[in-house]
């Protein structure tokens, strides 16, 4: 059964239904659409279980010609990174599609215009697809595709669905991802003419271009696209544009699983095509992360606005990522990918429960808040839970990843006389700053006396429950036993560094026998 | 000088589909002679349409039947080889779109000799006047877009650009609204046109001193042979570049486009953004590739500046266009541009047709979508007729999404996102630039869509997020035809960007043996 | 003698010890996700979840009892945490154990007692489950086997400590507490984890065992560099300087919270830390080490000084507190005689501490939450319970003899004396001084003429809170003596943290020990006449400048603001305008640097069709010149 | 060497001629100059043995096209002379710069060139048996195609020609009766008053007087009028200025309605 | 001689193209352009002579007919014009601009 194919077809097929619906079956359209990406999630789910981390590196191979002039195929596969990186795609979006039940309804405290239901969840269905498709892809023109696409449901949601300045986000976005992305085709382009093996799957194309001067500017043409996406400092202006005016479940979907197709890209195209380049450039671009990681903190801390704020933590979290994936220690690879899904759910979580406090107060600025606790402390709880995930407060599962990707940089071998130890340092001081800009706004919407504009805030209601409930049960969950995803990355990321030519996934030699070797 | 002269032989049945276009011309011709006037329109449609779908069916005939002539038909006047063929294709299936458009009622004037806002014009239009010669005169100007791009001397290039010409210089002329725009559009359309075909002719003569011949395969041989006169061959094929580059409107001469785009008739532009274009890229490539393709390496660096130029005009200028044919007239150039990058990347024979085979895709694609646009463009109307203004368009999407939604996809294809068909099509143009050493194009070409993306988005923004204006225009309930026209071409931006595959494998067949000469 | 070898377990209670984690935190889950519906019985479980694991715990330490001396390491599996970094796993030793019994049997006094304490607060479930998942923290802190383990506890309690200083939310002042212990500590969180990121790199392994068998090979300066790190952690945790500030506004939590997070256990974590590693990163005579001790004797002068100006007496204690964990860290910082000495003051220290807090909190609780010690006064008679337990623990501070405090306190002079008299004067003089603020404070509160406001009825508390008072004055009373006489805790912490070369011998006669009876009871006299026999002035008298100092907490705060958070807020305010208009502006100066080329250049296109054929002959002219120029080169 | 003086002396003329039809105001003396030019040329073609060009060129350019441009002239108005004033700012001076330099470009080029002896076309006509047989030969075999093409073309000619010019008759001819009739009924039977006829003035842009002395609107060209609003070349006479303001205000309102809505342009 | 008559041709061309930018009647404009055209002829003719065949000379021949086309379609195109506002001046249609 062509598991992957069917897993992008669902939801195409599910929004198209969707799409068709007659005009005022707005609730319809959000059932129909729930069901959708549950179907996904358990199809997700059963590609999951049957996956062997031990076996094959790509399982569920799927490669038809797609266009034979263009070397182009539809070519699905999925290895551990992918497959977890589909798994937090399938879980977030039946989460979104609930937590966004009356976004578009304009049913909000500012009385927002109504807007189209359906059109915004079959969006969301669309996106969905695309997001599995652009993991799946291992045709490097299909993830191409899928990865400029993505933009467009994302743009509408944005631009249709969002805040006041929701025009001007969008636009910002499209474009700098489409310049991005247009720089990226080029380097595709340039790929396939120089390797000259008549296809654009990947496989094939791993190790193939072994010129370093070629290798360095096809990695600069994938990497901006990727930096661009990601965001990395100093690309990342338009991210917190963008999910400021997106609509929580849009923020969510956007910076939880879009961006990490920026993180995702260089490890599994920058790092493996282009080897060489990635090491030439590994100090740069540790540089870029770990400005990225105190600047988007320190910017954070900064913000009057929550989802604003939200995006900066954001940019800081993307910076351990990139750091991770270049540190390219094994520890330091593994984590940055368990990041990237750990990152999607607690962002996710914080979106939307911020998501909740603004449908209610109608408002995004912290100023307007203040006492939440006492009048929603499950909402306020799922804040706080949200936001300790957030930075990385152990037991909850960000802190796995970020632990994994310090120790791993901090243990990386020194390359070129620069010790990546000092890049860790730095980038720990990130944990202070993330305690001060989560702290500072729980304090500022929580805390205190109870304002008088929230005083009437509802609690969470039973939908949003279910919104919440899994996501802090995976962030915990994943918090105390990560080694379910850790087996499933382990190997994959492994598989990516030795093509890389670092050595396996194994820890720093112990010191007794560093000596031994010595004398 | 008993000179019974030997007839010539002409190959009728190759030739068969353009003599179709020119002999319903003809007839239709006899129709406005003949007919009575309330039946005019009656017959000249179906002519008009049978006549393009027939010459269309018989190309496919000869392409499945006879296959591609090696030889140039007509003593060596016109070569209908693979491209040719599928230009022709290309052009015929454009053309006959356009005229479901031109089909449309209320798009033309009523009584061209009548002073625009004078009792006679309003008589005419009271009484339901319409000139019917239009059907001719685009028949006329199609045929000579076929003829211009597959002219295998540059007599018949000269007489075939002027063929296409003065038909749509007085198409340009008829509009219904807003006649002074349009009266303007054709005298500056006639007035540069005439200037720059002068200069083609210049061009050409120079050409004909330096090789003796007007044929283009002599052209290239002259090469090779006649030595010491190489200024007047420069100086020719600048002159013949500038006639061409005028016509696919690239910078420094693209200034007419937007006046001309803006000016002329909705479904004359479309016409014009379409088949004059791809026409005109048929003549280019001839011209460079066939009898200049030896002097490659001296043209191409002032082709790069060109192209470079028109890129960044055309994307540049684009973005603070108010009027939306205008900003699609921008965007053409703008597109023109990247086509230029094919033509530049020429190498060998292999990377030639590769290049040609990305050509051909994008014109089809290109010419399509455009067409769509411009039906789109004919159905939001308010009471002065289309409105042009962007600011008219705001909030389109909540009053009609549907055709907003098709609208925002066509400038999605021209932005070149993919799942559409422009994508496929820029990417067919880009790679094999790529490989043929235009990778410096090909950045500026990625530069300059970025750019161009934003007056794309720019209307979509305006369409989709802005709140609709309270006399907002109303979007025209379609004719069939223009309905058509809006499906035929969404359908094909939809199937060229997902499944390109069978219309790239009818490229490549066709540019695999590159042109005869 | 060096600490023994660790054995891998399973089976009997060590096998589940576990359990101690679990249940409190079972109980904390229940609490948290049963909502309102656990409201009525919540603190029941709460209180039967911490006895439950402390009942654990006197099993496993029955059960280590019953084993000889070299078995008593004992590693049990758990599961794989980081597949290839870290094997979680508990580490029962003479040392965890014994901090484990701490916790969790003053940890459930303490429950007991906030029975009554919090009776009538709305958001008591909420506190127990706190409570519960304090408890379970801290006990994964000392019981994990490994660095990271210990960590996950570390930041645990620290978000247990954050939850519970700003359990009162609604108040600002809490609210900015909680926020400001939890930085605070995530400074000290910094080093530490980079200290385990350099024992992971150095070492190849977090867990305990494989790390302290080869740290003596690795170099110097790494373990200098790791101690210190390390350090940093303790500091953050234990309140040392100079990382304390936040333990004094860490009393806006809750009284009970107080006794048993910011004074009993969770403080004392940094102890924990420095005398787990201290045979590896912090060996007698090393730099660390005497970083260690320098810190320790800082901070113990620090908070006694601070101690005397406050007037509010949970801030008092706070920094007495302070103070004493300066005595622990001294002596942890002074190797295995040391160790046994901090670790039994910190026994002790937990007795009598939270004796004293939840005395203080049984008073507040008479005095409708007053704090500040002037309006108190004479309250000896109304609260006699209260008043003795008090009492006791007063004398078990400051070191009256035969009393808990007395022995462990002095043990940690004399090791210090014998190892640099400089520290060891320094840390009598702190005696000294403890001995005048604690009685100042007994002074203040039970004796002279009362100075309440008219509405508040003083009234000894229930006895849900005055039997954990009785027995942790019981063992204010007796713990010290038997932990130090006979060497009972040397010997039993022997196994965990290396013993002594020779047993320990307590004098009772010494220099230093009469020298600190002596001071202390200068400083009680001292208190006795300016507090005790004179009227205490309701108000605060505006004190000389040693006063300010210490009642500004010695400029910490002044100092953390002008050092760190007005630099910091001015580094935001200029990183936020340097993002809006620095890197934005160059993107969205490039998007209007297009627009406005374009918009310049469209009026080129003046409408002129002569202007157009202009540029038709110039370019002409231009690509003929080109072309001409290119042919001919 | 007859050659030699018969070019010398129509390149002479001819660029004289050229010069001339780009320089002088008046149309039709460009129309006349450009006449000149194509004789010119016409011998030059027979000079250059080509007899059935130069009889075509004389026949058709200078007889029927050179008429049809007189013709059309005549319509527009044989006495409207340019302005020579240029309105478009630099224009003149970058055409002749662009011109100049356009033109030593290619005389350049030409000259460079190593042209050698002509070959002459003597030998290509006698083969065919004359200079028309051979051409015929020509243009029936090699290029037949473009000449049938070239019909294309013409029928196109024809078929505009007619679009623009021809004009259905949309109500009855106005007979003699009706005209006099409209003419009475307008108030103003006499002819109308031609630009000058009162004039104090004798440019054509200012309004003509009525023999009271008031000022005739009817007599001011309204573009004339918007050019002269617009450059401000209005007289000092308060009445005369407010007449060619009316015309201009009037011209505005014209091109308006017809250009449709004013935001559109 | 064939360069003299070359640069006759040129001259004519080259003030031809001048004509047309610095008239604004449209009829003189459109008259430039029919010189040159006239121009182009010329260098047929010229060429024609040089390379001994004829196809120069037919080539001008078909120029002419294509001129006399065009002029047919400019001049009622440029009557058209006129009629509707009353001027030929090639500056009046400027309403198409930026």
């Amino acid at each position: 059964m062509p598991w992957l194919s069917t897993l992008i077809a669902v939801p195409v097929v599910g929004a198209v239904a969707v799409a068709l619906l007659p005009k005022g079956a707005d609730k319809l359209a959000k059932q129909v659409a729930l069901v959708v990406s549950l179907v996904v999630l358990a199809l997700t789910l059963a590609v999951t279980i049957q996956f062997s981390p031990r076996g094959e590196r790509f399982q569920y191979v799927e490669t038809y010609d797609w266009i034979p002039s263009f070397g182009v195929h539809w070519g699905l596969a999925v290895d551990g990174i992918a497959l977890v990186l589909i798994a937090l795609s399938a879980v977030l979006v039946p989460v979104v599609i609930l937590a966004s039940w009356h976004d578009a309804d304009g049913t909000g405290a500012d009385n927002p215009p109504k807007r189209s239901v359906k059109t915004y969840f079959s969006l969301l269905l669309v996106l969905e697809a695309m997001m599995i498709g652009v993991f799946a892809a291992t045709d490097i023109f299909l993830f191409y595709v899928f990865f400029e696409a993505m933009l467009i449901p994302m743009y509408f949601m944005i631009g249709s669905y969002g805040g006041v300045q929701r025009s001007y986000a969008a636009v910002k976005f499209l474009l700098y991802s489409l310049f991005g992305g247009l720089l990226m085709l080029v380097a595709v382009i340039a790929l396939y003419g120089i390797a000259g093996r008549n296809t654009f799957m990947f496989p094939e194309l791993v190790g193939v271009i072994t010129d370093p001067t070629t290798q360095k500017w096809l990695f600069l043409g994938f990497f901006i696209a990727f930096a661009i996406k990601a965001p990395l400092w100093p690309f990342h202006t338009w991210l917190p544009d963008a999910a400021a005016q997106a609509p929580a479940g849009a923020a969510v979907l956007l910076v939880g699983v879009l961006d990490k197709v920026g993180t995702y890209g260089m490890l599994r195209f920058c790092l493996e095509l282009f080897p060489d380049a990635a090491k030439f450039f590994t100090p740069l671009v540790l540089v870029l992360a770990v400005v990225g990681i105190v600047y988007g903190a320190i910017v954070a801390i900064g913000q009057t606005d929550m989802k604003r704020l939200i995006a900066y933590t954001s940019i800081s979290h993307f910076g351990f990522i990139a750091m991770g994936v270049f540190a390219m220690t094994a520890d330091s690879a593994a984590g940055a990918t368990l990041y990237m899904v750990n990152h999607g759910f607690s962002t996710g979580v914080l979106f939307l429960v911020a998501g909740f406090l603004i449908y209610r107060r109608g408002s995004a600025y912290i100023a307007d808040y203040g006492g939440v606790q006492k009048v929603a402390p499950l909402l306020a709880g799922a804040f706080l839970i949200a936001g300790l995930s957030g930075l990385s407060l152990p037991g909850l599962s960000s802190f796995v990843s970020e632990f994994m990707v310090l120790i791993g940089t901090f243990s990386s071998e020194a390359v070129a006389g620069i010790n990546y130890a000092v890049f860790a340092i730095i980038a720990t001081t990130g944990v202070i700053l993330a305690a001060i800009y989560i702290l500072w706004m729980y304090k500022r919407v929580a805390g205190g006396p109870t304002a008088e504009s929230v005083a009437g805030m509802k609690d969470l209601n039973g939908r949003e429950k279910w919104v919440v409930a899994p996501l802090i049960a995976l962030i915990i969950g994943l918090g105390f036993y990560p080694k379910p995803l850790l087996d499933v990355i382990n190997p994959a990321v492994d598989t990516t560094l030795a093509n890389v030519s670092v050595t396996e996934h194994q820890a720093p030699v112990p010191v007794a026998e560093q000596k031994g070797a010595g004398e | 000088m008993n000179g019974a002269i030997e007839a010539p032989t002409i190959e009728y049945g190759q030739l068969m589909p353009m003599l179709l276009v020119f002999g319903a011309a003809v007839v239709g011709v006899l129709i406005e002679a003949l007919a009575p006037r309330y039946l005019r329109k009656a017959i000249h449609v179906p002519v008009t349409l049978l006549s393009l779908a027939g010459a269309f069916a018989l190309i496919i005939l000869q392409a499945v039947r006879d296959g591609v002539p090696e030889q140039a038909s007509a003593m060596g006047a016109i070569a209908v080889d693979g491209p040719a063929l599928f230009i022709w294709g290309v052009i015929l299936v454009l053309a006959f779109i356009s005229m479901l458009l031109i089909n449309d009622d209320d798009q033309f004037v009523a009584q061209a000799a009548a002073v625009p806002g004078s009792p006679e014009e309003e008589d005419a239009v009271a009484q339901g006047g319409a000139h019917t010669e239009v059907y001719p005169l685009a028949l006329f100007a199609i045929g000579g877009m076929l003829l211009f791009s597959s002219a295998n001397d540059l007599l018949i290039m000269f007489v075939a650009l002027e063929v296409m010409s003065l038909p749509l210089y007085l198409l340009c002329g008829l509009a219904r609204r807003r006649r002074l725009l349009s009266q303007e559009a054709s005298v500056k359309y006639f007035l540069l046109g005439a200037f720059s075909s002068g200069f083609f002719l210049y061009g050409m003569a120079l050409v004909y001193g330096f090789a003796g011949t007007v044929d283009l395969g002599g052209i290239s041989s002259a090469l090779a042979s006649v030595g010491g006169q190489d200024s007047l061959l420069y100086i020719g094929v600048a002159l013949l570049g500038v006639g061409l580059f005028f016509k696919i409107g690239a910078a420094p001469f693209q200034a007419w486009k937007p006046d001309v785009y803006q000016g002329a008739p909705t479904p004359i532009t479309a016409l014009m953004a379409s088949g004059t274009l791809v026409a005109a890229f048929g003549a280019v490539l001839r011209v460079f590739w066939v009898a200049l393709g030896n002097l490659d390496w001296d043209w191409r660096p002032v082709m790069w500046a060109v192209a470079i130029l028109t890129m960044v005009v055309g994307a540049i200028l684009a973005i603070t266009q108010t009027d939306i044919k205008r900003m699609l007239a921008y965007s053409s150039i703008a597109h023109a541009g990247f086509l230029l990058i094919g033509v530049i990347a020429t190498g060998d024979a292999e990377q030639n047709s590769g290049s040609l085979s990305g050509i051909l895709f994008y014109l089809l694609t290109y010419g399509i979508t455009t067409v769509g646009a411009f039906a789109v463009v004919t159905m939001v109307r308010d009471a002065g007729g289309e409105a042009g203004h962007l600011s008219r368009w705001a909030g389109l999407g909540k009053r009609s999404p549907l055709l907003a939604g098709i609208f925002a996809f066509f400038l999605l294809a021209f932005a070149g996102i993919p799942l559409t068909s422009g994508f496929f099509g820029k990417y067919a143009v880009f790679a094999p630039a790529v490989s043929g050493g235009a990778l410096g194009l090909v950045v500026v070409g990625v530069i300059s869509s970025a750019v161009a993306a934003f007056f794309y988005v720019r209307v979509i923004v305006l369409m989709f997020f802005s709140e609709p204006a309270a006399d907002g225009p109303t979007v025209a309930l379609p004719s069939v035809g223009t309905a058509a026209v809006v499906t035929i071409a969404a359908a094909a931006t939809v199937v060229l960007g997902v499944f390109p595959q069978p219309v790239l494998d009818l490229a490549d067949q066709a540019a695999s043996a590159l042109f005869i000469r | 003698m060096e600490p023994v070898e660790i054995i891998q377990h399973s089976g009997g209670v060590i096998g589940v010890a576990w359990l101690m984690i679990a249940l409190p935190l079972l109980g904390a889950a229940i609490l948290l996700l049963g909502g309102r519906r656990t409201d009525r019985w919540g603190h029941l479980l709460g209180v039967v979840m911490s006895l439950a694991s402390f009942a654990v715990a006197v099993l496993a330490f029955v059960e280590l009892l019953g084993m000889s001396g070299d078995q008593r390491r004992r590693e049990i599996e758990l599961f794989q945490f980081i597949p290839g970094m870290v094997d979680m796993g508990l580490l029962i030793d003479p040392l965890s154990i014994a901090f484990a019994l701490l916790i969790t049997g003053v940890g459930s006094l303490i429950h007991i007692y906030s029975i009554g304490y919090m009776s009538h607060d709305p958001g008591r479930r909420r506190f127990f489950s706190y409570l519960n998942l304090f408890v379970a923290a801290m006990l994964l802190l000392v019981l994990a086997d490994n660095y990271v383990g210990l960590y996950i506890g570390w930041e645990g309690v620290g978000l247990a400590s954050y939850l519970l200083i700003g359990f009162w939310q609604h108040k600002p002042s809490a609210a900015t507490a909680a926020q400001k212990a939890f930085i605070v500590n995530r400074v000290g969180d910094f080093g530490l984890a980079i200290g385990v990121f350099l024992i992971w790199t150095t070492f190849g392994s977090v867990a305990y065992g494989p790390v302290f068998q080869v740290a003596g090979q690795a170099e110097q300066g790494v373990l200098t560099a790791i101690g210190l790190l390390l350090l940093l952690g303790a500091c953050g945790k234990s309140a040392q300087l100079p990382l304390q500030s936040w333990l004094l506004d860490a009393m806006e939590g809750p009284t009970p919270v107080s006794a048993l997070i910011h004074a009993a256990t969770m403080v004392t974590a940094g102890v924990y830390l420095v005398v787990r590693s201290g045979a590896a990163f912090f060996p007698v005579g090393s730099t660390a080490a005497l970083v260690v001790t320098v810190v320790g004797v800082a901070t113990l002068l620090a908070g006694a000084i601070i101690g005397t100006a406050k007037d509010d007496i949970k801030k008092g204690l706070a920094g007495s507190t302070m103070s004493q964990i300066g005595y622990m860290m001294l002596g942890a910082g002074l190797g295995p005689v040391g160790y046994v000495f901090a670790i039994g003051h910190l026994i002790t220290h937990g007795f009598f501490k939270a004796n004293l807090f939840l005395g203080a909190g049984s008073i507040m609780h008479a005095m409708n939450d007053e704090v500040d010690m002037r309006k108190y006064g004479g309250l000896r008679k109304l609260l006699p319970v209260t008043f003795v337990t008090f009492f006791i623990g007063y004398l078990a501070i400051i070191g009256f003899p035969l009393l808990s405090g007395y022995f462990t306190k002095d043990g940690i002079i004399e090791t210090a004396m014998h190892h640099s008299p400089v520290l060891g004067w320094l840390a009598v003089l702190g005696a000294g001084i403890t001995g005048f603020y604690m009685s100042r404070m007994v002074f203040m509160t039970f004796f002279g003429q009362k100075r309440w406001a008219e509405d508040a009825h003083p009234h000894e508390s229930p006895a849900v809170m005055t039997v954990p008072l009785i027995i942790l004055s019981i063992g204010s009373i007796f713990l010290g003596g038997y932990l130090v006489l006979g060497n009972t805790l040397a010997n039993w912490l022997a196994p965990a943290v290396g013993g002594p070369e020779e047993p320990i011998e307590f004098h009772f006669v010494t220099t230093p020990g009469i020298a600190t009876l002596v001071l202390v009871a200068i400083g009680a006299a001292f208190a006795w006449m300016k507090y005790g026999r004179a009227e205490v002035p309701v108000v605060a008298p505006r004190g000389s400048f040693v006063t300010t100092f210490a009642r500004r907490d010695l400029y910490g705060d002044a100092i953390n603001e002008s050092l760190l958070m007005r630099p910091g807020q001015w580094l935001t305010r200029l990183a936020v305008f340097f993002d809006n208009r620095g890197v934005d502006g160059v993107v969205n100066g490039i998007a209007a640097g297009i627009g406005g080329t374009s918009g310049r250049l469209r009026r080129i296109q003046t409408g002129f069709a002569r202007s157009y054929a202009l540029s038709i002959l110039f370019g002409a002219a231009v690509v003929a010149g080109a072309l001409l120029l290119v042919g001919n080169i | 060497m007859g050659e030699t003086i018969t070019f010398w002396v129509l390149a002479v003329v001819s660029v004289s001629a050229a010069l001339g039809l780009v320089f002088s105001r008046k149309a039709v003396y460009c129309a006349l100059m450009l006449g000149v030019v194509m004789l010119s040329l016409a011998v030059l073609y027979a000079v250059q043995d080509a007899p059935f060009l130069a009889a075509v060129q004389i026949i058709v350019y200078t007889g029927a096209v050179m008429m049809l441009f007189l013709f059309v002239l005549m319509m527009v108005g044989v006495d409207s002379s340019d302005s020579l004033v240029e309105t478009i700012r630099g224009q003149r001076f970058w055409a002749m710069i662009a011109g100049i330099g356009f033109a030593v470009l290619l005389a350049l080029a030409v000259g460079q060139a190593a042209i050698g002896d002509p070959a002459g076309v003597t030998g290509a006509n006698q083969r065919a048996g004359g200079n028309v047989p051979a051409l015929a030969e020509l243009i029936f075999t090699r290029h037949v195609f473009a000449f049938e093409v070239a019909s294309a073309l013409l029928i196109t000619a024809a078929l505009g020609a007619m679009v623009l010019a021809h004009r259905e008759r949309t109500r009855p001819r106005p007979t003699q009766k009706d005209l006099a009739k409209a003419r009475f009924v307008s108030g103003y039977p006499g002819p109308l008053p031609g630009p000058g006829t009162y004039a104090r003035n004798n440019a054509i842009d200012m309004p003509a007087r009525l023999p009271d002395g008031s000022v005739s609107e009817l007599s001011v060209n309204r573009v004339i009028a918007r050019h002269d609003v617009e450059d401000g070349r209005l007289p000092d006479d308060p009445e005369l200025a407010e007449a060619i303001r009316q015309a201009a205000a009037e011209e505005e309102e014209h091109n308006a309605s017809i250009a449709g809505p004013k935001e559109d342009r | 001689m064939t360069t003299h008559y070359l640069v006759l041709s040129a001259l004519l061309f080259a003030i031809g193209a001048v004509g047309v930018l610095v008239r604004r009647n449209a009829i003189v404009v459109f008259m430039c352009v029919e010189l040159m055209l006239n121009a182009c002829n010329l260098a047929f003719v010229t060429f024609a002579r040089q390379h001994g065949n004829l196809d120069g000379q037919l080539i001008a021949f078909f120029v002419m007919v294509v001129a006399a086309a065009e002029v047919v379609v400019g001049l009622a195109i440029i009557v058209t014009i006129f009629r509707t506002r009353r001027s030929a001046s090639v500056d009046d249609a400027n309403l198409l601009k930026y």
